[in-house]
Parts: C-alpha cells; sequence; structure tokens
C-alpha cells in the first residue's frame, strides 16, 4: 500500500465517516423540509445540488442519506462476514463429510444469484430494509465463506502453521496467533469491496420499490426516485448516484490497497 | 481424477444443490404468514373465493401432513412437474422455455461483451502511460460501482432520446439489445478489468512469455498465444460468479429495458406471490449455475490440466 | 575466426539506474563463454540485450550480433535474428514452457518460416528426438506440467535449438536442477559447442561453468571485474571478487574450512560424539495413495555431528524430514529424540520434547507469520507462544541477532523486507531460540546465491560447533552435502541406498547410482 | 346520421373530424401541430402501444376485471351500451331498450348483423352468456360482477331480444353495462374455459387477439368482418384502418418515453406529468382521458382512532395544503378536486371551502380534541399514545408523481403533529392491509361509469368484506341515512330525484371530511408525430384504436 494510497483511503474514511456520524456539520438543513415551490431547482449557490420534486435540497438529502446507505452496507456485509466466517471455519475444519455437506450448501446458496436471492427472501418476507439487509448479507455469504474456508485450509496446511508445529505451539495458540488473524487479514479487504456492493444491491432493491421506504434519504431510494425525472432533473439522480459510486469506489480502492482481489466479491 | 468421475461429481453435486434449493423453498413457503392456499392463489390481494381455495389446498396436498407433502413437491421435481403459475395461468415449464431463451441470450452477449471489453482494457493500460493508467484505473473502477438501472437510464437518455442512436426497447432487430447488454456489461467489464490485467502482466512478465520472444514471436504473438490464455484463466473461474451477478443484474435491466426474461418473470413472480414460478425460476437459475460452472471447469480442465484440484 | 557477437563498452539502463556498464566480450564459433555474477550483477540484462529484449535503453561502441549492428535494428529486424540464429534457453523449464500450451506448440511457435502445419510439425517432433526425448509425437502434445523435469528441460532445449542457432544463451540453464538435470542440460550445451556453435553461459555459480566454459567473464554489479581463458581464471584469479566466488563453492572444501571471506577460521576442534544419539530413526515407512515415498530408512545423528541426506527431487528426502519432525505420521518405524521416543507419538505427549528439535526450511519467508516483525518472532519462539512484544526477551532477543550475525537495526523489520541471506538467519536464530540438540535442515541454502550460500553454511558450521547441535541436513546439491556432513545417506526411490562417512562415500561409492550421481558433481580444484 | 353520438372534442379544438368518433366528454387530445387534421385516412400499417401498467394476468375483463385489462379489451370487446360526448348513455351494441314500470324487468334488443370473431352471430342468448359468466364465481369476476349484481336472470326472448330479471331497480345498469368489465364475448368462446379464453377472448371489436406473448406482447389484427353498430357515413368501410396493434408493457416510465421519442412505440399511457409538459414542446401529441367514477382520493379510515373523531379528520385535512404540491409535481396535468366524483361525471358536487388549508383551525381542533401535547419529536400525543397514521400506498397504482405528493402530505401533516408513516407496498400486500385493516388513510382509485360508485364506495354494505377480504368503503363509512339516500338514489326512475338524492349523499360524506380529494383519476396517453385520429374512447375513458392510422 503506497504512502499516498494510505493518506487518501484514511481521509476517505474519516470524511465518510464524519458526513455519516455529523451530517449536520456539512448540511445543517432539514433533508425532510419540503417546498413544492421550490421544486425542480437546478444546482446554483443556495442548492449546490439543485432540488428535488419537493423542493427539497438534494445536497442535504446527499449527506444525511450517508448514514443510512452506510449502515444497510456495513449491516448487511457484517451479516454476510458473520455466516461466512461461522460456516467457512467450520466447513474448513470439519471432517470430510461435513466439509463437503458445507460446501454443497454454500453452493445452494451461491447457486441463487444476490439478487434473486433478495427477492426470494423478499417474497417470503415483504419489503423494507431489514430484509433488504438480510438478502444482501446473506447473497454475499457464500463468497467469503468460500474464502474463509480455503484461507483456513491453505493456512492449515501452510509452512508457517508447520513451523509453529514444530517450535511446539498447541492447537489453541497455533488457531489463536496464527490460523485466525492470518485467515481473518484478507477479509478486511474484501469487507471494504463487500460494503460498497452491498450499497449497490441495496440501491438495486429499491429501485425495484423494494427497499427503504421514502422519504428516507437513502441513496438508492434517491437515486430510483431521481431516476423518474431524469429528463427534467439530471441533478435529482446525478448526485446520489455518485454518492453510491464514489463510495464504492473508495472502497474498491481500500480493499485493493488492503490487498484484496475482486473474485470474492 | 478422471474425466468421468469428475463429471459424476459434478452431477451428483448439482442434485444435492438442487435438492437444498428446493426444500430450502418448501420450508420458505411453509414460513410465510397466513394461509399457503391463500399465497398459493397469489395472496391476500386476489381475492380468491373460498371454494378456489379449497381447490388449491386440494391440488397441492395441502390436506396432507406436512412429510407427505414434502415428498409430494419432491416428486413433483424430479418429473419436471414444476406446477402451474397462478398469475400467468401456464405451466412453469412452458413459460420458463420462453423467458429462459432470452435472459441467457442477453447474459452471454453481456458476458461476451465484458470479456472483449476487459481483455481490450486489459491490453490497453499495458501500454498505457502513467497518466492513461491511472485515468484507466479509474474508469474501471468506476464502471464496476454504477448500479445497473441508473447506467440503463443514462444510457437510454444519451443514446436513445437525445441521440437517437439505439432504440430504447426492442424493436426486432438486434439493435433493442445494445443498450441492455452494455448495460449489464459495463459494471462486469470494470471488474474483469482488475483480473485480467493482473494476470495478464503476471504472464506477460513470465518466463515463458521472454521464452516466447526469444524465439521470435512478436509482442502481439506473445499476447495471443501466452497472455490471453493466462488472462482468460482467473476470468475463466470467476464465470460462474460473473454469470451469476449477470443474472442478477438482468433482473434490474430487463425492468429497465422492458424485455421479457427471468429477471422480469421473478420480479412479477415476487410481486404476485407466485410461488410456483418463484420456485421455478430459482430452481431454473440454480440449474444454469450449475451448468456454467460446470462448463466452466470442463474448459478449465482442458485448458490446465495439472491446475484444477481444488 | 571472427567473432559471431562482439560487444564493447556496453551499458544498459533503465530509468535512471545504470545496470551493466562498460561490458566488452566476444563470443566466437565453437566457444562457450560463461557470464559468471551473482544476482543482480547485470549477467541476464546484458544476455538479453543480444536479443534485443533487455527492456532498459542500450547504448554501446559496438554490439554485433552476427554481423548486424544490433543498435540500430528494428524490432522486426530482430525478430529474425531471434530464435533462428541465437536462441535462449531459460532457467526453470516449469515457468519457461507455457504451462497451457502443448510443448509441441511452443516448439513449432519458432517455425513460422515453414509453411505447412505437417511440416512444422515434423521439424518439432525431430527435434524432440534429437534432444533424447522418447515418443516425441506424444510428448509433442503435453503441457509442461505434464511432462517429468527431465522431458521438460528437453522441450525447452528443444524450442531453442529447433532452427540450429548459431549462437546458444542459456540463461541460469541448470540453476535449482539436481545433479541428474544438470548434468543432462550440460551434455546438451556441449553437444551445442561442439557442433561449432557459440554457447553464451550465464549462471552464478563457477563450479558448473568450470565445466564447459571456455572462457569466463566475471560480473559484479553491472561491471566485468575479470575476464579471462576458464582454466586461468579459476586457477588463478586475479580479482578479489573472483576470488571470493571460488572460494565459496563448497565443492572437496573440507569441513569446517571457512567458504566466505568474512568468517575467521574456526577452531576445527570437536569432541567425540558420544552417549545416545540424538535423532534415531528405526525403519521408517510412509507411502500416499500407493507411492511408496519412504521405505525402510534408518539412521541416527549422534551429538553435535551432521547427517547429510542426498537424493534427486522425489526421491523422498523431504517427506523423511516431515516424518523426523512429526509432522506427518510414519506407516512403519520410529523416531526417538535423544533417546525419547518421539515418532509416532500423540502430539501432546511429544510437546515437551519439542523444544529439542528445529528445522530450517528452503523458504524461510513461508514459516514466518507475515504479520511479526523480526523481533516479535524470535519473542514469541522464546517465550513459546506466550507474546510476541520484544520488551521482556530483548537481552535474549539480542543475543539471537548476534549469534547468527544480523544487524540488530533490522529487529522491527518484516521478514517480507528482509533479503534471502537475512531470511534464512532469521530462521535459524529462531530455530535456535530453544536450545535445541538436533536441527533439521531442508534445502536450507538451495535458495542462495553462492557468496551468501557460503557465509550460511559458515554460520552453521560455527553454529555447530559452539553450541553442539546435531544437524540432518538434507540437500540435492552433492557439493554443499559433501561440504557440511560427517555422514552422508544417498537417498534413491525412498530408500537409502547408500551410507557411510562423506569421504568414503563421496570418493569410493559403492551403489552404482551413487556413482552415477557423482559423474555430475563439478571438480575443480 | 346515426354517428353523431360519436363526436370529438378538442382542447385546441378546431374542426371535428367527420370521421372521428369521441364519444366521452371531458377527453380532449391534443393533435400534433404539424398534423393536417383532414389527413386522409391511410390503411395499413400495426401500432405500437406500450403500457405502463403491469401485464394483465388474463385478457377476459370479466375475469378480476382492473383498468389495464379494459385499455386493451377495449380493441377486441364492445359493450352493449357505451356513452356519448354529452355523457348520455347510448346503445352500441344494443339497438333499444326498455324498462318495465316497475324497473324490474330490463328488456335489450340488440343490432342485427353483427358477428363475432369467431364467425358466430350476436344474439340474445350472448347476454345471457356473458352475464351468467359474470355471475358465475369461477370466473372470478370482481367489477363486472358489481356491475351486474342485481340481475337475477336472462331470459332471451328471441334471437336479438333479452329480458333481464332485477332484484330490486337499478338506474345504473346500462352504465354498468357500457363498461368493458361487461363487455360481449362470443358464447361459444366463453365455453372453451377460462384458462383458454384468458388467452384470447372472442369479442365484436374492430380488431381481435391474435396471440398473446407472454411479458412481450398482445398482437391485435384487424377483424376484417368488423360491422361497425352504428352507421358512419364518413367511413367507405367499416373495418380500422390499422393492420393491427402490438401492444406492449414497458412499466419503466423513462424507458417508455424514450421509446415513443425515438418512435419505436406510436402510443403510450400513463405518461409522467413532468414528460407530458415537454411532449408536446417536442410535438408528440397528447390524449388527456380523466377516468369516471370516483376521484383520485385520500379515504380517512372512520372505524379507528384517530379517525373515528371527525374533529381530527378535518384537522389533518385542514392542515394539509395540497394545492402547491399537486402544481408543482403534476405540471398543470391534474387540476385539483374538490369533489368525490370525476370531473367527467355530471352529477358530481364540488365543495371546495371544507378543504381549504387553516393550520390555526387545525391546531385548535386537535387541542380541543385532546391532542395538545407534543413530543420530542414534535408529534402530537394523547394519553401516551402518538398521533400516528398508517397510510399504505401501492406502487401499482400510484404514480411517482403521487407518490411524491403522499411524501409532502406527510412532511406537512408532521408540521401540524401528526406523524404519517408510509408504507409503499406491492399490489397483493397493500391489499393484504386494507384487508387487515391496518390503515389509517388509504388511496383506492375506483373507475366506473356514472354516480352510482358512491354507492361502492360509501354505502355501509361496502364494509363488510368479500369472502376474498376486499371491501371498497375504504373510509368506512356507515352512516344510515346515507345509506337510505344512495338506496333510493339507485333506484329511482326520475333523473333530477337522483341527481338531488346523490348531491345530499356526497355533501353528508364531503362534510364529514372523510376523504380528500385530490384530482380526477389521471388517463393521460402521449402519442407519435404519424398517429392520427386519436381521441375516441369507451365509456370508461379507454382509448379506441378503430379510427386512428398512421400517416407514414
Amino acid at each position: 500500500m503506497s504512502r499516498w494510497a494510505r493518506i487518501g483511503s484514511t481521509l476517505f474514511v474519516l470524511l465518510l465517516l464524519l458526513v455519516a456520524l455529523v451530517p449536520g456539520w456539512l448540511a445543517p438543513g432539514d433533508p425532510l423540509a419540503i417546498d413544492p415551490a421550490e421544486a425542480f431547482q437546478s444546482p446554483s449557490p443556495a442548492h449546490p445540488m439543485g432540488t428535488d420534486e419537493s423542493g427539497r435540497d438534494v445536497l442535504t438529502r446527499v449527506v444525511h442519506g450517508a448514514r443510512d446507505s452506510l449502515v444497510i452496507g456495513i449491516a448487511a456485509t457484517a451479516l454476510g462476514m458473520g455466516v461466512a466466517i461461522v460456516l467457512g471455519t467450520a466447513a474448513a475444519l470439519s471432517p470430510r463429510w461435513l466439509d463437503a455437506g458445507i460446501l454443497r450448501l454454500l453452493e445452494a446458496l451461491y447457486a441463487i444469484p444476490s439478487l434473486l436471492m433478495a427477492l426470494l427472501i423478499i417474497a417470503f418476507t415483504g419489503p423494507g430494509v431489514g430484509p433488504a439487509i438480510v438478502a444482501v448479507g446473506l447473497s454475499t455469504a457464500p463468497g467469503y465463506a468460500r474464502l474463509v474456508r480455503s484461507q483456513i485450509r491453505t493456512l492449515r496446511h501452510s509452512e508457517m502453521l508447520q513451523a509453529a508445529t514444530v517450535l511446539g505451539r498447541g492447537t489453541l495458540l497455533r488457531v489463536r496467533n496464527h490460523l485466525v488473524p492470518n485467515a481473518l487479514r484478507p477479509l478486511l479487504a474484501l469487507i471494504t469491496l463487500g460494503v460498497g456492493q452491498a450499497v449497490i444491491w441495496a440501491s438495486a432493491l429499491s429501485f425495484l420499490g423494494l427497499g427503504t421506504p421514502p422519504p428516507a434519504p437513502e441513496w438508492g431510494a434517491m437515486l430510483a426516485a431521481g431516476r423518474t425525472y431524469l429528463h427534467l432533473a439530471w441533478w435529482m439522480s446525478l448526485f446520489p448516484g455518485l454518492a453510491i459510486v464514489v463510495v464504492a469506489a473508495g472502497a474498491t480502492m481500500i480493499g485493493r490497497a488492503l490487498g484484496g482481489k475482486v473474485n470474492a466479491a | 481424477m478422471g474425466t468421468l468421475r469428475w463429471a459424476a461429481g459434478r452431477v451428483g453435486g448439482a442434485l444435492v444443490v438442487l435438492w437444498l434449493v428446493a426444500t430450502a423453498i418448501f420450508i420458505g413457503v411453509r414460513l410465510i404468514p397466513g394461509d399457503p392456499a391463500e399465497a398459493i392463489m397469489g395472496g391476500p390481494g386476489s381475492q380468491a373465493s373460498a371454494e378456489a381455495l379449497a381447490a388449491a389446498r386440494a391440488d397441492y396436498g395441502l390436506d396432507e401432513p406436512l412429510r407427505v407433502q414434502y415428498l409430494m413437491f419432491l416428486g413433483k421435481l424430479l418429473r419436471l412437474d414444476f406446477g402451474t403459475s397462478y398469475a400467468l395461468r401456464d405451466p412453469v415449464l412452458g413459460i420458463m422455455g420462453q423467458v429462459l431463451p432470452q435472459t441467457i441470450v442477453l447474459s452471454l452477449l453481456a458476458l461476451l461483451l465484458a470479456w472483449v471489453l476487459a481483455l481490450v482494457f486489459a491490453a490497453a493500460s499495458l501500454r498505457a502511460t502513467r497518466v492513461g493508467a491511472v485515468l484507466g484505473n479509474a474508469v474501471e473502477i468506476i464502471a464496476a460501482a454504477v448500479p445497473h438501472f441508473w447506467l440503463g437510464a443514462v444510457l437510454i437518455m444519451v443514446f436513445s432520446s437525445t441521440l437517437g442512436w439505439l432504440p430504447a426497447v426492442d424493436n426486432g432487430t438486434g439493435a433493442g439489445l445494445v443498450l441492455p447488454v452494455l448495460t449489464l456489461a459495463l459494471p462486469l467489464a470494470g471488474f474483469l478489468t482488475q483480473l485480467m490485467r493482473d494476470s495478464l502482466s503476471t504472464a506477460l512478465a513470465s518466463p515463458f512469455s521472454l521464452a516466447a520472444r526469444a524465439r521470435g514471436d512478436s509482442r502481439l504473438q506473445v499476447f495471443w498465444r501466452h497472455g490471453l490464455r493466462h488472462a482468460a484463466l482467473p476470468a475463466l473461474g470467476m464465470t460462474g460468479w460473473a454469470f451469476s451477478s449477470l443474472l442478477s443484474g438482468a433482473v434490474v435491466v430487463e425492468a429497465v429495458f422492458a424485455r421479457p426474461g427471468l429477471g422480469r418473470a421473478l420480479l412479477s413472480a415476487v410481486l404476485s406471490r407466485d410461488i410456483p414460478m418463484v420456485t421455478g425460476i430459482a430452481l431454473f437459475s440454480a440449474a444454469i449455475y450449475m451448468v456454467v460452472m460446470a462448463l466452466t471447469e470442463g474448459i478449465e480442465r482442458a485448458l490446465h490440466p495439472a491446475g484444477v484440484d481444488s | 575466426m571472427s567473432a559471431l557477437i562482439s560487444v564493447q563498452d556496453l551499458s544498459i539502463g533503465f530509468a535512471s539506474d545504470t545496470v551493466v556498464q562498460g561490458v566488452s566480450f566476444e563470443l566466437h564459433a565453437g566457444q562457450c563463454l560463461a557470464l559468471v555474477g551473482e544476482s543482480g550483477s547485470g549477467k541476464s540484462v546484458t544476455a538479453r540485450s543480444l536479443l534485443g529484449l533487455s527492456g532498459g535503453s542500450v547504448a554501446a561502441k559496438r554490439l554485433s550480433v552476427l554481423g548486424s549492428d544490433g543498435r540500430k535494428l528494428s524490432d522486426r529486424q530482430w525478430r529474425a535474428i531471434r530464435g533462428r540464429q541465437v536462441a535462449m534457453v531459460l532457467q526453470d523449464a516449469l515457468m519457461s514452457l507455457d504451462p497451457l500450451r502443448p510443448v509441441g506448440r511452443e516448439i513449432t511457435d519458432a517455425l513460422p518460416h515453414l509453411r505447412s502445419r505437417a511440416e512444422r510439425r515434423r521439424r518439432a517432433e525431430a527435434i524432440l528426438g534429437e534432444v533424447g526425448m522418447d515418443d516425441p509425437a506424444r510428448r509433442a502434445k503435453q503441457r509442461s506440467p505434464e511432462l517429468s523435469g527431465g522431458m521438460r528441460q528437453r522441450a525447452l532445449i528443444a524450442q531453442a535449438l529447433v532452427n540450429d542457432p548459431l549462437v546458444v544463451i542459456a540463461d541460469e540453464a541448470t540453476t535449482a536442477l539436481d545433479a541428474q538435470l544438470t548434468a543432462l542440460v550440460l551434455e546438451q550445451l556441449r553437444a551445442i559447442k561442439e557442433s561449432g556453435r557459440a554457447v553464451l553461459m550465464i549462471s552464478h555459480d563457477l563450479a558448473q561453468v568450470a565445466q564447459l566454459a571456455d572462457r569466463i567473464a566475471v560480473m559484479r554489479a553491472g561491471r566485468i571485474v575479470e575476464t579471462g581463458p576458464a582454466a586461468r581464471v579459476l586457477s588463478d584469479p586475479q580479482h578479489e571478487y573472483t576470488r571470493t566466488l571460488l572460494r565459496a563453492v563448497p565443492s572437496g572444501v573440507p569441513r569446517f574450512t571457512p567458504l566466505s571471506v568474512t568468517e575467521r577460521h574456526l577452531p576445527v576442534e570437536r569432541a567425540e560424539p558420544s552417549g545416545t544419539p540424538a535423532l534415531v530413526a528405526t525403519n521408517l515407512g510412509k507411502s500416499f495413495s500407493g507411492h511408496q515415498a519412504v521405505d525402510s530408512v534408518s539412521f541416527d545423528v549422534p551429538r553435535g555431528q551432521t547427517l547429510g541426506i542426498v537424493g534427486e527431487s522425489g526421491s523422498g528426502k523431504t517427506t523423511t524430514a516431515r516424518l523426523v519432525l512429526g509432522l506427518q505420521r510414519p506407516d512403519s518405524g520410529s523416531v526417538s529424540l535423544l533417546g525419547e521416543h518421539f515418532a509416532p507419538r500423540r502430539e501432546s505427549a511429544r510437546r515437551a520434547l519439542r523444544q529439542g528439535l528445529g528445522a530450517i526450511y528452503q523458504n524461510p519467508l513461508g514459516s514466518f507469520d507475515p504479520r511479526y516483525t523480526a523481533g516479535a518472532l524470535l519473542a514469541d519462539a522464546l517465550s513459546r507462544g506466550r507474546t510476541r512484544r520484544v520488551a521482556g526477551y530483548r537481552a535474549q532477543v539480542s543475543g539471537l541477532l548476534e549469534q547468527v550475525e544480523l544487524d540488530p537495526g533490522l529487529i522491527d523489520q518484516y521478514p517480507s523486507q528482509l533479503s534471502g541471506g537475512q531470511r534464512q538467519r532469521l530462521a535459524i536464530a529462531r530455530a535456535l531460540a530453544p536450545q535445541p540438540a538436533v536441527l533439521v535442515l531442508d534445502e536450507p541454502v538451495s535458495a542462495l546465491d553462492v557468496s551468501i550460500q557460503a557465509t550460511i553454511l559458515d554460520l552453521l558450521d560455527r553454529i555447530q560447533l559452539e553450541t553442539g547441535t546435531s544437524y540432518l541436513f538434507i540437500s540435492h546439491d552433492l557439493s554443499v552435502i559433501e561440504h557440511m556432513s560427517d555422514t552422508v545417506a544417498v537417498m534413491h526411490r525412498g530408500r537409502f541406498v547408500e551410507t557411510g562417512p562423506t569421504a568414503k562415500v563421496f570418493g569410493d561409492p559403492q551403489h552404482q547410482y551413487t556413482r552415477r550421481l557423482l559423474t555430475a558433481l563439478p571438480r575443480f580444484r | 346520421m346515426q354517428r353523431t353520438i360519436r363526436t370529438r372534442r378538442l382542447v385546441t379544438g378546431t374542426v371535428a373530424l367527420p370521421l372521428a368518433a369521441a364519444l366521452l366528454a371531458g377527453c380532449s387530445a391534443s393533435a400534433p401541430g404539424e398534423q393536417a387534421q383532414d389527413t386522409a385516412p391511410v390503411i395499413g400499417g400495426t401500432l405500437v402501444y406500450a403500457s405502463g401498467d403491469a401485464e394483465p394476468t388474463c385478457l377476459d375483463p370479466h375475469v378480476g376485471g382492473n383498468y389495464p385489462q379494459a385499455l386493451v379489451a377495449s380493441q377486441y370487446l364492445e359493450s352493449l351500451f357505451t356513452k356519448d360526448a354529452a355523457g348520455q348513455i347510448v346503445p352500441w351494441l344494443a339497438e333499444s331498450t326498455e324498462l318495465s314500470e316497475d324497473g324490474l324487468t330490463r328488456t335489450i334488443t340488440l343490432r342485427d348483423g353483427i358477428t363475432f370473431h369467431d364467425g358466430s352471430k350476436l344474439t340474445s342468448e350472448a347476454i345471457k352468456a356473458n352475464i351468467e359468466h359474470l355471475q358465475n364465481p369461477d370466473t372470478k369476476s370482481s367489477t363486472g360482477y358489481l356491475a351486474v349484481g342485481k340481475v337475477l336472470q336472462v331470459e332471451p326472448v328471441d334471437e336479438l331480444t333479452a329480458e333481464l330479471q332485477l332484484s330490486a331497480p337499478d338506474n345504473a345498469l346500462l352504465e354498468s353495462l357500457s363498461m368493458p368489465w361487461s363487455a360481449i364475448q362470443s358464447p361459444d368462446a366463453l365455453k372453451r374455459g377460462q384458462a383458454v379464453n384468458c388467452e384470447a377472448p372472442v369479442g365484436t371489436g374492430p380488431f381481435k387477439v391474435e396471440s398473446w406473448q407472454h411479458q412481450q406482447a398482445v398482437n391485435l389484427v384487424r377483424y376484417e368482418d368488423y360491422v361497425l353498430p352504428a352507421q358512419d357515413a364518413g367511413r367507405e368501410r367499416d373495418t380500422a384502418y390499422l393492420d393491427g396493434i402490438t401492444w406492449r408493457f414497458i412499466p419503466e416510465a423513462a424507458t417508455r418515453y424514450a421509446a415513443l421519442q425515438s418512435g419505436e412505440v406510436h402510443v403510450i399511457d400513463n405518461a409522467q406529468p413532468d414528460t407530458i409538459a415537454s411532449a408536446e414542446g417536442a410535438g408528440l401529441g397528447h390524449l388527456d382521458a380523466p377516468r369516471p367514477g370516483a376521484s383520485n382520493r385520500i379515504e380517512l379510515n372512520s372505524s379507528k382512532a384517530p379517525f373515528d373523531d371527525a374533529a381530527v379528520r378535518e384537522a389533518f385535512i385542514r392542515s394539509l395544503d395540497v394545492n402547491a404540491g399537486i402544481d408543482s409535481l403534476f405540471f398543470g396535468t391534474a387540476p385539483r378536486s374538490y369533489s368525490l366524483l370525476s370531473s367527467v361525471e355530471p352529477l358530481g358536487i364540488a365543495q371546495e371551502q371544507l378543504f381549504s388549508p387553516d393550520a390555526a383551525k387545525a391546531a385548535q381542533l386537535l387541542d380541543d380534541a385532546g391532542w395538545g401535547e407534543r413530543d420530542a419529536e414534535g408529534y402530537r400525543v394523547k394519553d401516551g399514545q402518538r398521533l400516528s397514521l398508517d397510510f399504505p400506498v401501492s406502487t401499482n397504482q400510484s404514480v411517482p408523481a403521487e407518490q411524491s405528493l403522499f411524501e409532502q402530505i406527510q412532511a406537512s401533516a408532521k408540521e401540524a403533529g401528526f406523524e404519517v408513516r408510509i408504507q409503499l407496498l406491492d399490489l397483493s400486500s397493500w391489499y393484504g392491509a386494507l384487508a387487515e385493516h391496518k390503515y389509517n388513510m388509504v388511496s383506492a382509485p375506483y373507475t366506473k361509469v356514472g354516480p352510482s360508485v358512491l354507492q361502492v364506495i360509501f354505502h355501509s354494505d361496502s364494509t363488510t368484506p368479500a369472502p376474498s377480504g376486499y371491501f371498497a368503503n375504504n373510509a368506512q363509512v356507515t352512516d344510515d341515512e346515507l345509506d337510505d339516500l344512495l338506496t333510493r338514489a339507485g333506484q329511482t326512475n326520475d333523473a333530477a330525484e337522483r341527481e338531488q338524492l346523490y348531491a345530499q349523499a356526497q355533501r353528508i360524506v364531503l362534510e364529514g371530511h372523510y376523504v380528500l380529494p385530490l384530482y380526477d383519476q389521471q388517463n393521460h396517453f402521449l402519442y407519435g408525430k404519424d398517429v392520427a385520429g386519436m381521441g375516441a374512447t369507451t365509456a370508461v375513458s379507454s382509448p379506441i384504436y378503430y379510427d386512428v392510422f398512421l400517416t407514414n
């Protein structure tokens, strides 16, 4: 990771956290305040990102939307990772037959494309933020789980662990000091990639009318609402879209800097 | 491992996976709050009559114990009987026959385009200047981060509404496929470019590429003879994932471009709680995934017999 | 006779770095010139510049390649030379042949001038036959990973020779090969030379060069420091660096004689081995899915002594090491350490014994946790896994670093930031932390340059003298084994075919396999 | 000329086409400017229609019975009656009709010489078969079923005459029979079973269903033996000008509009307000055909707290200023309504003063009703209960502009201390929420010809759920006086009395603040420059493409 990448990504994360935690600091207005007379205003000094169909300030909404969008992305990724670590570790350390069983289970999870899985879950639960998080989380779990499993399996037979054995380290020490931290290291990079992807998938669900309910300023929902007015008010969808792209792209870059590969996304 | 054994293992594994998916759906349907018969008839909004509900109960053996229902369900699936879509009133298998080719063609074209784009970009980035490399990097990361539905809307606005070059919806000619394929392919191409560039540069920096140059091959020949294969291999390994993400994308793209297909069928099936359709689509997409996985693994085996052991 | 290749005042630079400077040499038909130097000396780049493939900016007073002025050739003109007139054989056939393509195709690629496909195939099969490939037609269709090491090496040579080039560049063509493959390659190169063509040999190994080269040019840091007829350079080196290199060759150097310049002379006084042997293996056997990897192997390693196990790749050396280390359970037989039963045994029961047994691997990096600094690795070893903080063990850590002659400033470096030699020293330090009685060293110097190898071997010698540690030393390299071992076991197909005192095995081999191996041992002293 | 019943009104209103066949008062088409009004019709060509609605699951509008079905069925099915430009119900497939003194026997005589697409002749048996089809529970008709709810039995008297026996006088029967949901289909075709009939219903209309490629298109072709039930001197032949219609479904509004702009489709429905404004600038045609029946309104559930208190209902309505939002969101395409009925219903009354915003009054009403306290978030509370309102919104039935309007209502209501909880739901869940009474307010459009829609949506009988759980009286109005007025209004034979009774009934609902009317049920169509002859619609304002032709 080059120095500039490190500085850049640290700044990026800090800025994102700042925006998510104290949105009022950057955008003091109320993201829900309507003013029909001010609807569809193009970007101007008063409204740097214009206004939407109800006269709400897009900048204010984009800033305030960071929290919701990030929470969805992070919660979904955390869920996916949690499931993945449990299943992946179990598979890697289990006897052959159980490993094969878990692998099939993962393959079954994997065999249903993410959005289809999300729709399936929603078919059973009905729409909403919770189901969207569960859906996105679960559908990303198999990818992570496979990585955890292969990581642990590789490490388990690695010279590093053999060296620890030769040095007389017991199972607990080997697992705690070497296996777990090293197996989770590549996941760290994936987490950032995953958050970006989760934000995108959640926005797709919003587009399909199955995500965050209005008028919450969630980026995906804003983007979905704005696309109706693409001809008239491009700014309504451009800025939330940019926010998603920036977060996803930023996450990708950090992930790459941390040494992640795209394959398990 | 012999090819025959490999194939047998693949088929067996696929059957287990399909069984797991089917079982999960069976359980899921029973977990839906409310009357399964009502769910079968299309949810509370269907205004199904009491007689119709009773008929559905009898039809689907909902009066039987759960164990019998499960066996009946599996039995039907084994006979490729996915039931009748409540919303469309057609056998699910028949509907699949109509929508599946549409989505597969769309996804395959997108996959192909993504591959070509990724290869071109990966190859171009090898010779790019510093500024060009940074720029290319940014473009591929952004491409991978753009939501399909928004990309589709923007492409329609630019190429259809404003420029009038390409049709927004299918008009019977192939031109109607251009925008949907592009919409699906661009984000995937972003991903694949990252992947291919890494493996391509590794391959072209390998001793065998130097050996090829030392034999008198031109750069282009080395690229075609060696770089391509090595760039393709990890991307090929990702094909299952890529295809699966394309199917996800197809749900959105088919909605944006009003194209018939698996994604649109699923969306409307989910919205109308059309459980047989949902079941059929889930099993079919799982089956497609398994087929794609088997095919790519087969190709990998052919390309790289020693490399497939994980 | 005019030179096929003539280079005068060649410099090659990459961006701001000049990696080759003022290099001049000539290569004549029927002659073998060796460019000798360690990694980073610029020898490979120099060789590649003769094919227009250096990748850097080339400047020279003269760069004549078969009469063409290499300074002015376009890529197109170069391509007419490459492969046809000047060919190259690279190190490591596994990497130098595309693993995804049949070897036959790699060879026919070099034959674009032959119009018909059948003709190209015939030529490819013919050359495969010439380099001693059995059943060339079938081999041509196989990919390099499917071929055995020898076959692969032959294919690599075949793809270079298919157009009967006048000049063959062998770039580390024998590095990391075991004795027999080395012999095979050298034989092929000799044949090329004797057929009246020229060979440019690039190597870090003076001993190997000695067998073939007519002239030797020693390179260091981008310059040729000494050049002359092979015999003269080897017997009467003028330059200090040449002498260092020569001295570093362990072949035929008696035990405990320093190989590196920096090592002070060691007192060669050792106590006679007494008491129970440090390590005893009895009738070890191990098979993997029907293949008998280790078969009835028995040996003992007396205290303070070294047992060397030598064999080719696949002979079962490494499996033997793993059985001894308790990383794999033997099918039969047992291992005892300092008189205690060690293997096969429950891990928890022998954990305490593990303090007496250490291991060093060919690639130390893989055996380090990448999250640990050098200091943390040693603290971890000293504290038996309780901590990775150096604080409580500072004195011991410093002591270990001193013992292996590592700069204490490296304590906060990560292993990936260290050089190959430094990493191996760190690995030795870590292995020494519990003060083991026995060290198992599996190819500990095979990945190192000769001069670095010399310093590590000297270090191992000194440690053995100072601490009385016993070594089980495993290598494919006969000369290293000869220099390091008190007793030698020759391993072949899972068995010890010959065991005995080093001098006896090397001086008077009994088994025919040993004799065959020894013919490949370079002797130039 | 019989065709005087079909005239055309143009907003830019110059000359009525001689052959124009506009049926409905209030529907207006603004034709592309450069298109000459007197262009000779061009015969041939296939019109591509793009609908924004969900694809129907059955092309027979008897089954279920929603507006998307009516839109497409209007091309291949015809009704016994229709509505003329003055809003009067007139015979169509029927030639004449009579009512017995007691109002319990309705005699209908059909026109002679009309044949179904399958070649069979239109006879009185068809009336019997169709009404019985609607009444058969297996048909699962909801709209048409209600329309013929008072018909006890149908008695064919002779080949062309049938007698309908009614359980009670029903002055809305002819209006009900003018709707596509009770259109006449071939009795033979109905016998084929529902699955087959849904795929290709057989009617008498100018087009017939050729094929239905699910999820792709319904293909309609010209019916070559079409007989126009009314004579039209301006037409040389009775058959439609178009060779056929490709009826596609493009749910994404922006895509639909882009396809119209690039000429891939000729006509789109569910036009977005913002595109209507820009379409007229771009030379595209616009047909505004508000649906009959109820206006689009928000119904306040008076059966549960807090809207069981009329004062809270009034306070809610007074706290909102929706006009500015309607103006900006609908770009002037949707005039504000203060009526329960569509502007095309002549019997509708409007009472603007009941809906004028008055924040002070709203606050006073709420304070008096015990909602004086506010919690930390600014919402009013009473006995620890927050003043919360559940508002399920169907994404299928509310266009984005309407959803935005609801969000604005949510924001304005918050200032007054109401917490409006919008839930965006798919149709099925939305019906579910209604069935389980999980709503305090809801917007449920209801299309029906004539003021009798009031009976459907405000009579207390409609609070009783059907077996399916659905009830149309979403405001849960139960008022004996209102019930009595509605029943009498539906039965009287005296037009003046009917009007007066319906006016009284409307006043009760309006003054009870049970509903917040917003605007007419929007029904906007945009069409390309090469489309001529747009404007004719059925009684429910669904366009008919009989007179339409493509100019190139």
